[in-house]
This record gives structure tokens, C-alpha cells and sequence, in this order.
């Protein structure tokens, strides 16, 4: 099904898309300081690409999003997650224990633990929901099913 | 006085979640619903649960009503029988 | 100030609910998602002022992305009905 | 009794909310409204969790510096109910997709026909 | 993937990484540097979607003349609020409605939904849609605000912003 | 409108309101489920883990598998949804 | 004293903002047909939120907080009249009949 927004939606959206997206990688990263985390900046990041493809219409937003990224990053986030678990059994520690893991220049154990929160868990979160929610919303999307 | 803003919210809450089942159009109940969910951030707010009134927002309006409604148009149907 | 806050989300309160009218009774989809629409630029403002009566403003994080997903919504809406 | 009921109206708006969700999850026969029923009901139950952590003149469970002797609210309901709306979402998610089968099958959405044609 | 243009490029990602710094505040190393790679990424995947090239030149000008029609179309905004407050706060509702069509000589999607936008937030008229002639179909509270838009001080004060004047 | 489902849902609720009268009051401090661990996390999460965000540090350090958990389900959900609409009639 | 004078300021914003949006309110539930309730939203509440947030950003003071509500003041006046539009548009081409005067 082709978008069949007028020009004002589409220019609007097209202007407004990167802002949404970077402020859902804001949601993502500061997780650690205020309300927010993983879960809300991926849901506000597949949100962007919905408003994309509900405007331009599904050919433009899987030409943008192609399916075999969207897979991978599903998988990848999952596996950034349980990598940095297992990183801790690797150094000594025990699974998910993100004290264990070295990080170079910082040796102070609660700012490891906090940077890898941030930065790692939180960002694995995040790029999993973002694609399954982008999934969700293709597979349901009229058209927007591939078979092969 | 948080109290009187707090009692209003949860009547609106009852009134809306009662409209979202009695209306017959389903694509109309299924916007009352996201009215449902939009109240319900509010009430969170107010009992201090900012990152749950954060996802709550997130979803409710963003993610749950979106695939309502493309379910809506894939079964071809927005008046229940 | 607290009293002229929550004097003002109290009246936006009112407003809703005088709203909410249009939602359940409005003839017809397009008031419903008129009155819908209205209704969440209004939780926006109330948003930010609970973060101002309990003193914790910093909080408009949630307001932004209720702003930005409202928008969403009315659109998603809009594209349901069938022409 | 009035005592009882102010202080503790949040549980009753619940409890309210619960037979709501829960009626529609019974008697009403369009699939859809079964699943919105299963949301309102979810729903509920999350606000009797954040009901029973919260505080009375609390605070937000976000470290505030430079303040002694701060009261914050419980935060391990909210920890438990951003996984519950999580879960909520995903059970959402899979039963539209199964309505959408459901519909390609049947060619319809109602209960009762649903059980008609199978029979 | 259509060719890169290094200047867009550069543009967009000054401009998004202002508005990360703007939405964080923090400067130390560590969020720093996740915004230095969280703007690359936007702006790897949506270069081609705020400037477009048919609209890139002589951006300088543009903001300047946008300040200058802000403040008119600011008092506009103010007029319009009053005059929905006197119409509907008057027990006798004096309101006609009508359609009225517009021929509009704008090029750019930018100034089309510029002058899209302001229709519908000035007195007594909204913007209900567009087609492919440039034909604006605007709904009318009245006829005084209809006569007032069919007189083009709006459209060619928006023409002037974008240097589309005739 | 069938009289059976209206039984039910006034039978629950009925019992739900009878067994909540027990309940420690709204908001109230000294209630029991606001003094075992809750204590414990909030004045030894900033000391441990350098995040203002309470919620944030139970949820992804001290209860990391529940998240994990939870990252699986919506991974497993996109999954069943692919599985269910897509690629039929092999 | 100079506290005294900005809270005064932004309490007559959030007034006149109040105002507006009570309007706008009334706006919806009186007037006859869609079109016309497009009118009352599409603009009272727009300005009005707007005149509310100046107000709270007044309050604020000037730091990262109001630079934020202003971010959410210029979407609210972007998105608004947008919303609107997709609204109208799409019950045009749905063909509502529009309320007219009789005669």
C-alpha cells in the first residue's frame, strides 16, 4: 500500500524524522540519570520509522530499513546483552557481575558497572525492541509482508 | 489538593475504560483505549513512577494502538455485529 | 506558586473531562479523534505541571515523547479509516 | 467504613477497573474487544502494584543530591511493572497476529461464528 | 544510495549534534562520545531527507526573512484566538461556513506547508487539502476571513521568506 | 446481554474488595513491602553502581535476568508473529 | 523582589493560556459540525498551550529545562496545525458533509 499523505504530512514528517530519532538515542544513553532506558528509546526510535513509512509508504520504508538489517540487529541486540554477561564469566566473575569486566583507564568498580550500563546493556535493549517492534509493524502493515 | 487531581484521573480512568468496552465501532473504542492509556501515564505521574508513566506513554500511544488499528484494517471489519 | 499549579491542572482537568464528552457521545469517528487529539495536547501541560507541584521539574523528558507520539497516533488513526 | 473507603481508594478503582477488563474478556464475542478487555485488565494489576509501593509525601526514586534525609518511594514495583508492560505488549502483539489468522481462516472475527463454522 | 554531498552532510550533522548537546547537557568524555557516534548514525541513515537539494540554496537569507515574518504571524495567531473567543462566546454564534479553492504560485514543499501551516493557525480559515495543481481547499468560518485570504498578503509574505516571489 | 459473565465478574470483584480490607492503608510509610529490600536498595544502589536512576540500577545490574528475561520475550514474540503471517502455504 | 515580579509574569501567562484553552473547549462542544470544532482546537489550543509553557519556562528561569519546553513549544506549533490538517483532510475525502447555514 502506497503512502497517500498530502505534501504537508510528508514534508513535515521528512524534516521531523531525524530529530524524533535523535532523541530516542538520548532516551537510550541517559537511562542511567533520569526516567528513561532501553525500552522507551527503542520504542521511540521504531516509532520515527513507523511515521516514515506511514507517510512515503511501505516500497520507501523497506528500501530505507531493509529486512535483512532489521534481522540482524534483532539478533545482535539479544547477543550484545548476554555477550557483556558472559564477558564477566571470561574475567573471573560471574554471569551478568559487570564489576568483573576491565575496562581500559577505569579501574573504579561502580563507574564500570555504571558505564556498562549505559553503554552497553541498555543499547542492547534498545536495538532489540526497536527492530521487533519494526518488525511487528511491517509484518502487520497491508503489503508489507515479504514471503520468500 | 494532589488528592483532588488524583480522585478526578482515576473517575476519568473508570469512564473511559467503560467507554472503550460499550462502544460498538471498534476503531473508536480502540482510540478511547489510547485515551485509557494516556490517562493511565498521568496516574502514574502522580504515584511518582516516572520511568513506568515513561513506557506506559511510549507503548500505549505509540506501539499498542498503531498495531490495533492495522489489525483493524487487515480484518476488514470496524462494526461489531 | 504550587497553588496557581495546581489550580491550572485542575482546570485543564475540567477541560478533559468536558471533552470527554465528544469522545464518547461525538457522532461519527472524526470527533472522536478531534476530541482524542485535544484531550493528549492537554496531558502534555499536565505532565509538566505535576513535575512543577512536586517540585521535581526535570521531568519533561515524558511530556517530549508524549508530544512526539500523540502525533503518531492521530495519524495512524486517520490512515484506519477506510476511504 | 467511610475511613475505609478514602483510605484506600486506589485499591477500589482497581479492583473496579479488574471487573471491567474481565467482563469484557467474558461475554463479549468480537476477538478484538476480548484483547483490549486483557489490556485494561493488565492494566489494573500494575496499578495495584504501584499503589502498594507508593509513599505518602515521597519522592521519585531518582537520587537527589545535596538534600539530607529525602523519602523516596518504593522502587521495586516499578522495576516489576516495567517488565510486566514489556510482557503486556508482547502478548498484545501475538494475539493480533493470531486474530489476523484467525480472520484468514474463518473469514470472521466473532466468537460464535467462529465456534458455528467448526462444528 | 544516491551520491553523498559533503556539505549537506556537514550542515545536518552540526545541527543534530547541537540539539544532542541542547537535550543532554552533560560534557563529560562518555556521553560525549556516544553522541559524536549516535549523530553519525542518524545522519548516515537520513542525510537526504532535511535539505533537499532543490531547496539548498541561499539558506542564510531564509532564516533571516523567517525571523522577520515571525513576529507578524505571532499577532496573527493573537487576532485569530480572539476572534474563535468572540465567536464562540457570542450566544448567537455568528458563523457561515463555506469552501473557498486558492491557486497558489508556491514551488517548494517547504513553503507550500509554511503557508499551509499558517493558514490554518490565522483567523477563521484551516488548510483541508492540497492537490497536485497547487489548488488549496480551505474551509472558511465566515466570509469576512475568506475575502481576507483570497487577497494574497499571506501568500506573498510567505513567497517573500523563500525567495519565490513572483 | 447474558446474566452469567455479570455473576462472575461481581463474585470476583466482591472478593477482591473483602480480602483487600486488610490491606495497610495508601500510602502509608510503615507498610511492610516498603521496609525489607526496598530499604537495602535505596541506600547502598548509589554506593554499588554509579547511576542516579534507582530503578535503572535494580533493573540492570541487581535483577539483570529478569531483564534479560525480558529482552528474550519480545525477541521470541517478533519471532512467533513472523512465524504466524509470513511465508505461508510451504 | 525580582522573584515577586516573574511569578506574577508567568502567572498572567497561565491565565490567559487558561483561558484559551477553556475556549477552545467550550469551541468544541458547541459548535454544529466537524469543520467548524476544527476551528476552536485547531487554533485555541495550540496558542493556548503555547502561552502556558512560556509561562512555566518564565518560572524556570533560563537553563536546560526550559530550552527543552521550548523544543516542545516550537513541536507543539509545528505538530499541531499538521494534526489538524490530516484530520480534515482525510474526512474530505471520506465526503462528510459540511454544516451549512440555512436559509
Amino acid at each position: 500500500m502506497k503512502g497517500d499523505e498530502s505534501v504537508i504530512v510528508r514534508t513535515v514528517i521528512r524534516l521531523m524524522a531525524p530529530f524524533i530519532q535523535i532523541y530516542g538515542l538520548y532516551v537510550i544513553f541517559h537511562g542511567g540519570g533520569g526516567p528513561g532506558g532501553g525500552f522507551q528509546g527503542g520504542v521511540i526510535l521504531a516509532a520515527s520509522i513507523i511515521l516514515y513509512v506511514m507517510a512515503f509508504g511501505i516500497e520507501e520504508g523497506q528500501a530505507k530499513l531493509t529486512e535483512k538489517i532489521n534481522m540482524i540487529m534483532r539478533t545482535t541486540g539479544l547477543l550484545i546483552y548476554s555477550g557483556i554477561g558472559a564477558l564477566a564469566i571470561l574475567f573471573g566473575g560471574k554471569f551478568l557481575d559487570y564489576g568483573a569486566v576491565p575496562l581500559p583507564f577505569i579501574h573504579h568498580i561502580p563507574e564500570v558497572r555504571a558505564i556498562l550500563i549505559d553503554g552497553g546493556v541498555e543499547v542492547g535493549v534498545g536495538i532489540t525492541v526497536m527492530a521487533v517492534m519494526v518488525t511487528l509493524f511491517y509484518e502487520f502493515y497491508p503489503g508489507g509482508s515479504i514471503d520468500d | 489538593m494532589i488528592w483532588a487531581l488524583d480522585i478526578s484521573m482515576l473517575i476519568f480512568l473508570v469512564i473511559s475504560a467503560v467507554a472503550a468496552i460499550a462502544v460498538k465501532d471498534l476503531l473508536s473504542s480502540v482510540i478511547i483505549l489510547s485515551l485509557y492509556s494516556l490517562i493511565m501515564a498521568i496516574v502514574w505521574v502522580e504515584l511518582r513512577a516516572v520511568d513506568v508513566a515513561f513506557t506506559e506513554a511510549a507503548v500505549g500511544a505509540g506501539i499498542t494502538t498503531v498495531l490495533f488499528i492495522l489489525t483493524i484494517m487487515k480484518t476488514s471489519g470496524r462494526y461489531e455485529e | 506558586m504550587e497553588n496557581v499549579f495546581l489550580f491550572a491542572g485542575l482546570v485543564l482537568i475540567f477541560a478533559s473531562i468536558l471533552s470527554l464528552y465528544r469522545v464518547i457521545y461525538g457522532p461519527g469517528i472524526f470527533n472522536r479523534i478531534v476530541a482524542v487529539n485535544v484531550i493528549g495536547t492537554k496531558t502534555i501541560l499536565i505532565l509538566v505541571l505535576i513535575g512543577y507541584i512536586y517540585g521535581r521539574p526535570h521531568f519533561v523528558d515524558i511530556a517530549l515523547a508524549y508530544a512526539l507520539l500523540n502525533v503518531i497516533m492521530t495519524i495512524a488513526a486517520t490512515k484506519g479509516i477506510e476511504v | 467504613m467511610i475511613d475505609l473507603i478514602l483510605a484506600k481508594y486506589n485499591y477500589w478503582i482497581y479492583v473496579v477497573l479488574m471487573m471491567i477488563g474481565f467482563y469484557a474478556v467474558m461475554d463479549r464475542s468480537n476477538l478484538l474487544k476480548k484483547v483490549m478487555g486483557l489490556n485494561i485488565f493488565s492494566t489494573a494489576i500494575f496499578l495495584f502494584y504501584i499503589s502498594i509501593g507508593d509513599v505518602a509525601g515521597g519522592t521519585e526514586p531518582v537520587y537527589l543530591h545535596g538534600v539530607e534525609n529525602v523519602l523516596y518511594v518504593n522502587p521495586i514495583p516499578h522495576v516489576l511493572i516495567l517488565t510486566g508492560i514489556v510482557v503486556s505488549v508482547t502478548t498484545t502483539a501475538v494475539a493480533l497476529g493470531l486474530i489476523v489468522r484467525i480472520h484468514e481462516e474463518f473469514g470472521t472475527i466473532e466468537e460464535d461464528k467462529i465456534l458455528e463454522l467448526q462444528s | 544510495m544516491s551520491r553523498l554531498d559533503s556539505k549537506k552532510f556537514i550542515s545536518l550533522y552540526l545541527l543534530l549534534f547541537a540539539f544532542w548537546l541542547l537535550l543532554s547537557g552533560l560534557l563529560d568524555w562518555f556521553h560525549l562520545g556516544f553522541g559524536i557516534i549516535s549523530t553519525f548514525i542518524v545522519t548516515s541513515f537520513c542525510y537526504d531527507m532535511v535539505f533537499v537539494s532543490k531547496e539548498g540554496k541561499d539558506n542564510p537569507t531564509k532564516i533571516i526573512r523567517l525571523f522577520k515574518y515571525l513576529p507578524w504571524i505571532l499577532y496573527q495567531i493573537v487576532l485569530a484566538n480572539i476572534d474563535v473567543a468572540k465567536r464562540v462566546l457570542n450566544p448567537s454564534m455568528p458563523i457561515e461556513p463555506q469552501f473557498i479553492k486558492i491557486d497558489s504560485y508556491l514551488k517548494s514543499d517547504l513553503s507550500k506547508t509554511s503557508f499551509a501551516n499558517s493558514i490554518t493557525l490565522t483567523p477563521g480559515t484551516i488548510t483541508v487539502d492540497i492537490d497536485e495543481n497547487n489548488t488549496f481547499l480551505v474551509h472558511a468560518i465566515a466570509t469576512a476571513p475568506a475575502d481576507d485570504l483570497l487577497g494574497g498578503t499571506m501568500e506573498r509574505k510567505v513567497a517573500h521568506v523563500f525567495l519565490e516571489d513572483k | 446481554m447474558k446474566i452469567l459473565p455479570v455473576v462472575v465478574a461481581l463474585l470476583t470483584g466482591a472478593l477482591l474488595i473483602w480480602a483487600g480490607q486488610d490491606m495497610p492503608d495508601f500510602g502509608d510509610p510503615d507498610a511492610p513491602t516498603n521496609h525489607h529490600v526496598a530499604d537495602w536498595y535505596i541506600e547502598h544502589s548509589e554506593e554499588d553502581i554509579e547511576v542516579e536512576n534507582m530503578v535503572s540500577s535494580i533493573l540492570a545490574d541487581y535483577r539483570g535476568y529478569d531483564t534479560l528475561g525480558e529482552t528474550t520475550v519480545i525477541f521470541t514474540g517478533g519471532v512467533t508473529v513472523i512465524l504466524l503471517l509470513r511465508g505461508r502455504g510451504h | 523582589m525580582l522573584t515577586t515580579i516573574t511569578n506574577i509574569i508567568s502567572t498572567i501567562f497561565i491565565i490567559t493560556g487558561l483561558f484559551f484553552v477553556l475556549v477552545g473547549t467550550i469551541g468544541l462542544l458547541r459548535f454544529p459540525d466537524f469543520y467548524t470544532r476544527m476551528h476552536a482546537t485547531g487554533k485555541c489550543d495550540t496558542l493556548g498551550e503555547g502561552l502556558m509553557l512560556v509561562g512555566l519556562m518564565v518560572y524556570q528561569g533560563f537553563d536546560l529545562i526550559s530550552v527543552k519546553m521550548l523544543f516542545l513549544v516550537i513541536f507543539i506549533f509545528v505538530a499541531n496545525p499538521v494534526a489538524t490538517h490530516a484530520i480534515a483532510r482525510r474526512a474530505y475525502k471520506v465526503g462528510l458533509e459540511a454544516w451549512r447555514l440555512e436559509k
